[in-house]
């Protein structure tokens, strides 16, 4: 069996450059951070160029275990999306928020089990490269060592993701039991001829328990219930990253999964899928309504998006998976910007995340205020920005594959969630600022990272057509020519 | 002239804008005289139209000035109509316009607003122009409206006066319920005849045979329009109040011209209303109600404006008998004398309280004979031409009337009518005496300025005092010798569609018995007059001791029949009371309520939601496992 | 391409959201500066707008000025805009009232966040333009959802009291109010696409299809909660009387003056062409709910005791009369409607524009502190008695010319809702004169109100003149309205 | 009778289940460590039970693999609760509370 | 029926060993049925012919596994009871599902033909399959099992390290 490298090209440069970052810590001590996290950067930038180098009709694999086709590397791009972005705000926010320098080596490493996660085509190989994500996120959960809450969460995250696994591994081995097979093809050539799900339980319980383990990873009711504690907990940085690219990872996969191995099955884990779909967002908008920490708000709003996101998986077909990476796209896009947000406000031991901390924002950062706002309306799916043509393409989907009651329903509780993040904007435009109120500092890195998120939320919110034809050309290995 | 007829309307519209906005830089001298210039341009206007149509062999002529509304199959093209009627109509409006303008200038002289009143006026002119020229009956209704917003805006002039604003409000507000009327009436006069042009109904009305329903239905709800407009039961009310304007504007607006717009326009229509015998029974009721039931009013009251405003309640009460038995020309008739007469006795009342500083109430007079002689001549004339003096103009018009009425076989109402005859000759005289005869009561400071009005005010007076005695010469009967000159001129206009009934009795009954009621007539009012002297001259203490007799009767009539009690009881606070009801208890708590409830659910499911964010890892996981026991079922059954 | 070879609509639309960016191009402290180039902006735009009028040719039907582009092929979205007989008014009177927000906007802003207040004013206007002339449903309703936005920042930022509240209930209401319609686009969208095997979302190709019965009646509910909400109609007005009251006078003019219209539009645009059938269907049920509204608005406007708020449910009676006459379908109706949502739009704005005045001067809303007014204030009288005689329907002001002929056409197909409501007729006289009397007449308060400046009487008056022109000479507008309203029509009776 | 992957099936869903219940009930940290590597270990039998009766060796690797993860995941949660114990010197989770609502 | 034997019992002590680790009164009685549980399933996994597995889970599960868990038992010096649980509901509840999860899964092992060839296996070719398959099929997991290592040690170093300004 001839091993063909380039496969992993991306991979490679993100472990090469892991290595290379813990060399320099360990060379350059405590004043290597900010060379490590530029040097994470770069190693972000190269991973993404070599993904789209890569990106051809061609779909070569690497043993049988991850494929290197265009899906898996649209993919990549978009977890390297939310790497970088993650990366371009810790430069500066390391230091203030004194976190250790190996969040960038764990950053990138969790990245690296995301990208092998969206490209992986063996079930030995997902179980894998979820854990390298999970247990790094678990690792850059608590990252904030010095910190109770961050601390409590990762230990949150690590239980209830250790039990998650235990059900995700159950699966794995159930569905071995049922096809002796990891491979995702080969057990979908094996189901191709069943049709209800008791035809093969086994097979069924495998797949459910497969299904548990990703909904735990994108927070689906009611797997979601650590998500609102670790987001709270975790580092903004952290946890801007994690919402957006872990969510990211377990969607990709989850689509290749059910698409390759159970698409004889698609009609009963569409209906669960809607089922939940409707469950996460209306719990996720309705939690949201009364908190007053816009972080925990926002890790709600992150379980409401997650039903958003399901519905397309749940609807499946060409649209549904395409808008599901649309969708995540944009998700990345607006929900990084908002943490970055969140992550200017704090400080060291005064987080400022409590919504009275944003009022009157527009006269102490007018730019900053701005762009909260923008993402804000983003979010809640306001036309003329990403997230209203993200959900846009979720709706019609689900109107296409006859789910318009989804939609319908989608729409209310959208409508739902506009009211929590109206009242974010209101308090930073219409509010007045405490007269204590921390100074607000915003670094270039951070910046940048602000402007990037905020002109592509409106970007891609106004004239989203190139990048629909490269997702239409990206979903093709998934659902055929 | 006739080539020329916007011109009638041109002339007062110039003098609005004039006044309106460079009025105020004229100087108080300016601004009346270029009002009343331009109404008298518009009279000059008039009059030589009339003579114009009288040269002509066909006298209906229609001036086209532009298309107004073109929607679909409903086109409204605003054309002026000259006729006999509106020709007649026209040359009265401008002509008492022009007089009573001119009188204001000396009324209002110490006015602070005085170029908004003259403004006012023009614009009243306008519209009632408008109103009376119109040949569409949507631009009737303009002017209809129009002169409603005179009318509102001159009641509330003295706007710093609570009462006066109310009135304002009130009279505009009782209108609009006629107008309302009027505008349904419209509407289905549109869909029935596909026109509101009054030509075209006409023809239609002619050749159409309706189902009797839609005619009467028609009918009355233009006779709703009229109702209102020209104060008759049920909404009269509005006409007593109103007399919180100043005294020309009472002359004009509500004693003169505004008031008859009813009568005129039900003549107009008259061929609609001559298709459906029940509503014309019932204008004739309600005119001949209404004419007897304002005279007690009348007869009861110490405002001398209001007296004056009861009367004319009852002597358009009257024209309503006229048209609804069918005699129109005898309608107009007496719109044209009472437009006199009537002006004049409020121009005579004004004049009174010029000379007493705004005094209204007749109690506080009395032998004011010698002080203001002028004034008395005059009211004392307008008074013998209402009361139906023969010879003087009320007495042709109102026996015209009257016998047209016995002639319809409406004997009841006819009968009605006469005893209001009395009636009205005896509170005028009341009047008469209790202003000018007798002990003088006035206030003692008031009493030494007691003053002659300037000649501003008493030569306009002087010239409808003329009309009031001469106007009856136009439609002097037959019996009499006359050729009831006016009645054939109108012809024109108004003798399209005579009722065969009417026409009928008219021939049949005997000069004889027209003799006979004409004599009748006279004496009932030569009876009031005498009654009234007895009581107001003689016997002094007569009056309280009947009061006092009759008790209750009296202080009913005294209160107005307490009608605008009953109003208020029965419409104004149930609604406002409804409105009330509405705003805080459905509005806020129900509909609100629902709005917000909803909302307030959701904040609530949400709370909960959090309550089982426990903060607690092994809670979570249970909720994992619930999950995977659910799903497990899932995979089971499906 | 269109009549012009030049895209004129597109500029009138996003003309002011260039304004909108550009205003920051001034420095803070250039407060005059920003006045004028926000009345610059608005004004240019009005002129095109008017210059719509003038090249639009009122034989030729169907859509002009149209400007067409492919925006998001992936879903059939289009940039397709185009004005017909029924739109081009609206068009004008939003860009008007824009110019007429931003003058009375003068002295009210306060000179902090002046470069926010007009650029959102100013982007607002490009949403509402682009309401107006939009065909293509979702571009529709991205300049439906859109416009929400300033208008939040608008009230919540400058507004009264409760102007948090009222401006999160505007929004959360109204977009509450949409959300399904946009399943319903969508779904639209997706059986022209079964039909066809295209995508597309342009209202001229939706036009014409054919779509099963219970399909119609949800979309067509769908369509028409959002439509009933935003106009309003009873019982999806509660957010209303709020919004109006707490906004500050500017907003509060938008808001009534084009706002609601786009309910109204929405209607005659989408709601009944495109699902023929289930409007006649719901037309009774819509039809009820508007003379409701009518007697319901008006007796509440009775015994309000606040200026704006009792205007506010005046306007609730105004609006639901005209919804009484889109359903009633017949030329006169539907014409009289568009030309009834055209004045309505003018007089209700003059309306406001004084409110604002009074309550400026007086620091309070409450009508009891007023009284006598006009004596001080002679011109402020005048208009306001114009502006209030136009809003009871006086024969001669344009209210009239619409009243009437939408009256018309409903007594010609049910005589019992003309009955009722033409009884609002006289409740509108009731509680607008009620109101004038209690502001204007009665004896002078001991402080003399100052009357309106030069500003506000350069602000103002246009609009009453408009009120007498449109008034005087109605076929103006009819000409052009009728043809438009009667392809509506026609195609209602042909379904 | 012989064992088939059925009896190793069902032992495996019981200490699967046991762990389950353990993790669910105790509040030492610790020990809710060890049920998380009892119910993988519970899963690994399964793997080597399908393994031996379908006659392959890929779920003897997975189970390898399981392994070395097993070992870097208490190694994480350890390092975790140290670090945990060190604000505050309890191991028990329900004290670990402060994230809620 | 050896085979049927022994299994029961391993079984049994496995379950024994579970049973002891969730009802241990503290963490390293906890660890010592942990033990137990571990050395079960290691006799099973050499029953299922695996032997080299059964040899990694001595040395690692129950060697270096338990191990570590009582080195941390001991260093964190937890001797503390957990007392009585204040939430009797989660305790039922948990068990009452977790009962009937277990209770689904059996459901659903009967119900199918679960795997049940016999095929010889060949235990004397265990770790030579294995190792030739690990390093060709499975070199990519290996590969990220080495990563997943390194994680661990970073996050020990990161997370115990004391702070130096602490």
């Amino acid at each position: 069996m001839a091993i063909d490298l380039q496969v992993l090209a991306p991979e490679a440069i993100i472990l090469a450059v892991v290595l290379l970052a813990l060399l320099l810590n360990a060379l350059g001590g405590k004043r290597s951070t900010a060379a490590m996290g530029w040097l994470a950067l770069v190693g972000v930038i190269l991973a993404g160029a070599a993904s789209l180098y890569y990106w051809g009709d061609t779909a070569p694999t690497f043993q049988g275990m991850v494929g290197a086709d265009g899906y898996g590397l649209f993919a990549n791009v978009v977890f390297l999306l939310a790497a970088g972005l993650a990366i371009l705000m810790g430069l500066e926010a390391v230091r203030r928020f004194d976190l250790p320098a190996e969040v960038f080596v764990l950053i990138l490493i969790a990245t690296l089990g995301m990208m092998l996660l969206g490209s992986a085509i063996n079930l030995v190989a997902v179980f894998l490269a979820l854990e390298i994500l999970s247990i790094s996120l678990y690792v850059l959960t608590a990252s904030e060592r010095d910190e109770w809450r961050s601390l409590e969460a990762g230990m949150k995250y690590f239980i209830l993701g250790g039990f998650a696994s235990g059900f995700l591994l159950f699966g794995i081995a159930m569905i071995y039991g049922a096809t002796g097979t990891f491979s995702l093809a080969a057990v979908g050539a094996q189901g191709a001829s069943l049709s209800a799900l008791r035809d093969a339980p086994l097979l069924a319980a495998g797949l459910i328990f497969l299904l548990i383990g990703f909904a735990f990873k994108v927070a689906l009711v009611p797997f979601q219930m650590w998500t609102p504690d670790v987001y709270e907990g975790a580092p903004s940085l952290v946890t801007a990253f994690m919402s957006a690219g872990a969510k990211a990872a377990g969607f990709v996969a989850l689509i290749r999964i059910l698409e390759t191995a159970f698409p004889y099955w698609r009609a009963e884990w569409g209906l669960a899928l809607a089922v939940i779909a409707v469950l996460t967002m209306t719990w996720g908008n309705m939690a949201a309504l009364g908190q007053r920490s816009v972080k925990r708000m926002l890790a709600y709003s992150s379980i409401a998006h997650a039903g958003y996101i399901v519905i397309g998986v749940a609807v499946a077909g060409r649209a549904g998976y395409a808008s599901v990476l649309f969708y995540l796209i944009c998700y990345t896009l607006m929900n990084v910007g908002a943490f970055a947000v969140i992550l200017a406000m704090g400080h060291k031991s005064a987080p400022n995340e409590d919504i009275d901390d944003y009022a009157g924002l527009i006269r102490r950062k007018p730019g900053l205020a701005l762009a909260m706002g923008l993402f804000m309306l983003a979010l809640a799916g306001i036309p003329l920005t990403a997230g209203f043509l993200a959900k846009l393409y979720v709706f019609s989907a689900a109107v296409v594959e006859g789910y318009a009651w989804l939609a319908a329903v989608a729409l209310v509780n959208a409508v739902i969630s506009a009211y929590y993040y109206l009242r974010v904007a209101g308090r930073m435009f219409f509010g007045e600022a405490r007269a204590n109120a921390s100074p607000v500092h915003v670094s270039a890195p951070l910046g940048v990272a602000l402007a990037l998120t905020g002109l592509l939320t409106v970007i891609l919110g106004v004239y989203p057509a190139p990048l629909l034809n490269l997702i239409q050309a990206a979903i093709r290995p998934i659902v055929g020519f | 002239m006739l080539n020329y007829p916007w011109l009638v309307l041109l002339f007062p519209l110039v003098g609005v804008i004039i006044n309106a906005f460079v009025g105020r830089y004229l100087g108080k001298r300016g601004a009346g005289i270029l009002a009343s210039a331009m109404v008298g341009l518009s009279f000059v206007g008039a009059v030589w139209m009339f003579v114009e149509l009288l040269g002509l062999e066909d006298r209906v002529v229609t001036r086209p000035l532009f298309d107004w509304i073109s929607v679909g199959d409903f086109n409204v093209q605003v054309k002026l109509l000259i006729d006999p009627l509106s020709s007649v109509m026209a040359v009265v409006v401008s002509g008492v316009s022009f007089l009573i303008h001119i009188y204001s200038i000396g009324y209002m002289a110490h006015d602070e607003r005085f170029v908004r009143f003259f403004a006012y006026l023009n614009l009243f002119v306008f519209a009632m122009l408008t109103l009376v020229l119109a040949e569409n009956l949507l631009v009737t209704y303009v002017g209809w409206e129009g002169v409603g917003l005179c009318s509102y805006l001159l009641i509330g002039f003295w706007f710093e006066r609570k009462s006066a604003a109310d009135a304002g409000k009130k009279a505009f507000l009782v209108n609009r319920v006629g107008d309302v009327g009027f505008a349904l009436g419209l509407m289905l006069m549109f869909v029935t005849f596909g026109s509101l042009s009054m030509s075209e109904v006409l023809e239609s009305t002619l050749a159409v045979r309706l189902m009797p329903g839609v005619a009467t239905a028609i009918a009355l709800l233009l006779f709703v329009g009229a109702v209102g407009k020209s104060a008759q039961i049920p909404l009269y009310v509005w006409l007593p109040d109103a007399m919180e304007g100043p005294t020309p504007v009472s002359a004009l607006i509500h004693a003169a011209t505004m008031v008859t717009a009813g009568v005129y326009m039900v003549a107009r229509t008259h061929t609609l209303f001559a298709l459906s015998p029940s509503a014309l029974t019932w204008v004739a009721a309600i005119g001949g109600v209404t004419a007897f039931f304002a005279a007690t009013i009348a007869l009861t009251q110490h405002d001398l404006k209001r007296v004056l405003a009861y009367s004319t309640i009852s002597q358009l009460g009257y024209m309503f008998l006229g048209v609804g038995v069918g005699a129109y020309a005898a309608g107009i008739f007496h719109l044209t004398t009472h437009a006199f007469f009537k002006a004049l006795l409020f121009l005579g009342a004004g004049s009174v309280m010029h000379a007493l500083a705004g005094e209204l109430d007749i109690r506080k007079m009395g032998g004011l004979r010698s002080k203001i002689p002028v004034t008395f001549w005059i009211f004392l004339i307008a008074a013998l031409a209402i009361a139906g003096f023969p010879g003087l103009a009320g007495f042709f018009s109102k026996d015209e009337i009257l016998w047209q009425t016995f002639a319809g076989g409406k004997t009841f109402l006819w009968a009605l009518a006469l005893l209001t005859a009395g009636l009205t000759a005896f509170y005028v005289f009341r009047l008469v005496f209790m202003v000018f005869y007798g002990e003088s009561r006035v206030d003692k400071k008031v009493a030494a300025h007691v003053h002659e009005s300037p000649r501003v005010m008493t030569v306009p007076m002087a010239i409808l005092a003329v009309f009031s005695v001469i106007g009856g010469y136009i439609g002097v009967p037959k019996i009499l010798g006359g050729g009831n000159w006016i009645e054939h001129y109108l012809d024109g206009s108004l003798g399209w569609h005579a009722p065969e009934a009417a026409i009928a009795e008219t021939a049949h009954a005997s000069a004889g018995t027209e003799w006979a009621l004409l004599i009748l007539s006279v004496i009932v009012a030569l009876a009031g007059i005498a009654l009234a002297y007895v009581f107001y001259v003689r016997r002094t203490d007569l009056p309280s001791r009947v009061a006092k007799s009759l008790g209750g009767l009296y202080s009913l009539v005294y209160n107005k029949y307490k009608v605008d009690e009953l109003y208020m009881a029965a419409i104004v606070k149930p609604l406002r009371a409804i409105g009330k009801f509405f705003a805080d208890s459905v509005d806020g708590p129900v509909v609100d309520g629902i709005a917000e409830g909803i909302a307030a659910l959701v904040a609530l499911m949400g709370r909960g939601l959090q309550a089982l964010q426990t903060g607690l890892a092994r809670n979570y996981a249970l909720g994992i496992l619930a999950g995977a026991v659910l799903l497990l079922v899932y995979a089971l059954v499906k | 391409m269109n009549q012009m070879g030049f895209p004129l609509l597109t500029l009138v639309v996003w003309l002011p959201l260039l304004g909108a960016v550009l205003a920051y191009a001034f420095r803070r402290e250039q407060v005059k500066a920003v006045k004028t180039w926000a009345l610059a902006v608005t004004g240019i735009t009005f002129v095109l707008a008017v210059l719509l009028w003038v090249f639009f040719a009122p034989t030729e039907a169907g859509y002009q000025f149209v400007d067409r582009a492919a925006w998001i092929p992936q879903f059939g979205l289009e940039y397709a805009l185009g004005v017909d007989g029924i739109s081009l008014f609206l068009v004008i009177l939003a860009a008007l009232l824009f110019v007429v927000a931003v003058l009375t906007s003068w002295r009210l802003v306060p000179a902090e966040g002046l470069r926010g207040y007009f650029a959102l004013l100013l982007f607002m206007e490009t949403g509402v333009l682009g309401v107006f002339t939009a065909l293509d449903l979702v571009l529709f309703y991205v300049f439906w959802e859109v416009m929400l936005v300033p208008a939040f920042f608008l009230i919540g930022r400058w507004g009264g009291a409760k102007r948090v509240r009222a401006a999160t209930k505007f929004f959360i209401y109204t977009m509450a109010g949409s959300a399904l319609m946009l399943v319903a686009i969508l779904a639209l969208g997706y059986a022209a696409y079964s039909a066809t095997g295209a995508w597309t979302f342009n209202i001229a190709d939706l036009a014409g299809m054919r779509i099963p019965w219970y399909t119609q009646l949800a979309l067509f509910g769908a369509f028409a909660l959002a439509f009933a909400v935003k106009a309003p109609l009873v019982p999806f007005h509660t957010w209303l009387p709020d919004a109006y009251v707490e906004a500050p006078t500017p907003v509060t003019i938008l808001l009534a003056g084009i706002l609601g219209k786009m309910g109204v539009y929405g209607f005659i645009r989408f709601a009944i062409p495109l699902f023929r059938d289930a409007a006649v269907f719901f037309a009774p049920t819509i039809q009820i709910l508007a003379v409701v509204g009518v007697l319901y608005g008006s007796l509440i406007a009775l015994v309000q005791t606040d200026l704006k708020r009792l205007v506010a449910y005046s306007s609730l009676a105004h609006v639901s009369l005209i919804v009484l006459g889109l359903f009633a379908v017949n030329a006169q109706s539907m014409s009289g409607a568009v030309f009834q949502s055209v004045s309505h739009g003018i007089y209700i704005a003059a309306l406001f524009a004084l409110l604002g005045a009074l309550e400026a001067r007086k620091g309070t809303r409450d009508i009891a502190a007023f009284g006598g007014v006009w004596k001080a204030a002679p011109v402020m009288g005048f208009f306001l008695l114009i502006a209030v005689l136009a809003s009871v329907g006086l024969p001669g002001l344009n209210a009239f010319a619409g009243e009437f002929v939408l009256l018309l056409g409903v007594f010609k197909a049910q005589k019992v809702f003309a009955v009722l409501g033409a009884l609002g007729m006289i409740f509108g006289a009731w509680y607008m004169l009620t109101l004038f009397q209690r502001v204007m007449q009665g004896a002078a308060k001991p402080e003399a109100l100052a009357d309106l400046t030069g500003l506000e009487r350069v602000t103002v008056a246009p609009l009453l003149l408009l009120a007498l022109v449109f008034g005087v000479q109605p076929n103006l507008l009819y000409g052009i309205i009728v043809p438009a309203v009667e392809a509506v029509v026609k195609a209602v009776a042909s379904r | 009778m012989t064992l088939s992957s059925l009896h190793y099936f069902i032992l495996s869903a019981i200490l699967f289940a046991i762990g389950g219940i353990g993790v669910l009930v105790r509040r030492n940290a610790i020990v809710i460590f060890m049920c998380v590597e009892m119910m993988l270990n519970a899963v690994n039998l399964s793997l080597i039970a399908f393994a031996r009766y379908l006659n392959g060796v890929d779920g003897q690797l997975l189970v390898l693999f399981v392994m070395a993860i097993a070992a870097a995941e208490v190694v994480v949660g350890l390092a975790i609760l140290v670090a945990l114990y060190r604000k505050r010197p309890t191991t028990d989770v329900d004290e670990m509370n402060l994230l809620k609502g | 029926m050896l085979e049927i034997i022994l299994f029961a019992c391993f079984a049994l002590a496995a379950i024994a060993g579970a049973v002891w680790v969730i009802l241990g009164k503290n963490a390293s009685w906890s660890a010592l049925g942990l033990l137990v549980n571990f050395c079960s399933l290691g006799a099973l996994y050499i029953m299922l012919n695996a032997p080299f597995v059964a040899l990694i889970q001595f040395i690692v599960y129950a060697g270096a596994i338990v191990v570590m868990f009582l080195f941390v038992v001991m260093l964190l010096m937890v001797r503390r009871g957990e007392g009585e649980d204040k939430k009797p509901f989660q305790r039922y509840m948990g068990i009452a599902l977790a009962v009937l999860l277990a209770a689904g899964l059996v459901y659903i092992g009967v119900s199918v033909a679960m795997p049940h060839g016999s095929l010889p296996a060949t235990p004397q070719d265990n770790a030579r399959v294995l190792g030739l398959t690990l390093f060709s099929e499975y070199l990519l997991p290996l590969w990220m099992a080495g990563v997943l290592l390194l994680i661990g040690m970073i996050a020990v170093v990161m997370l115990a390290k004391r702070k130096k300004e602490a």
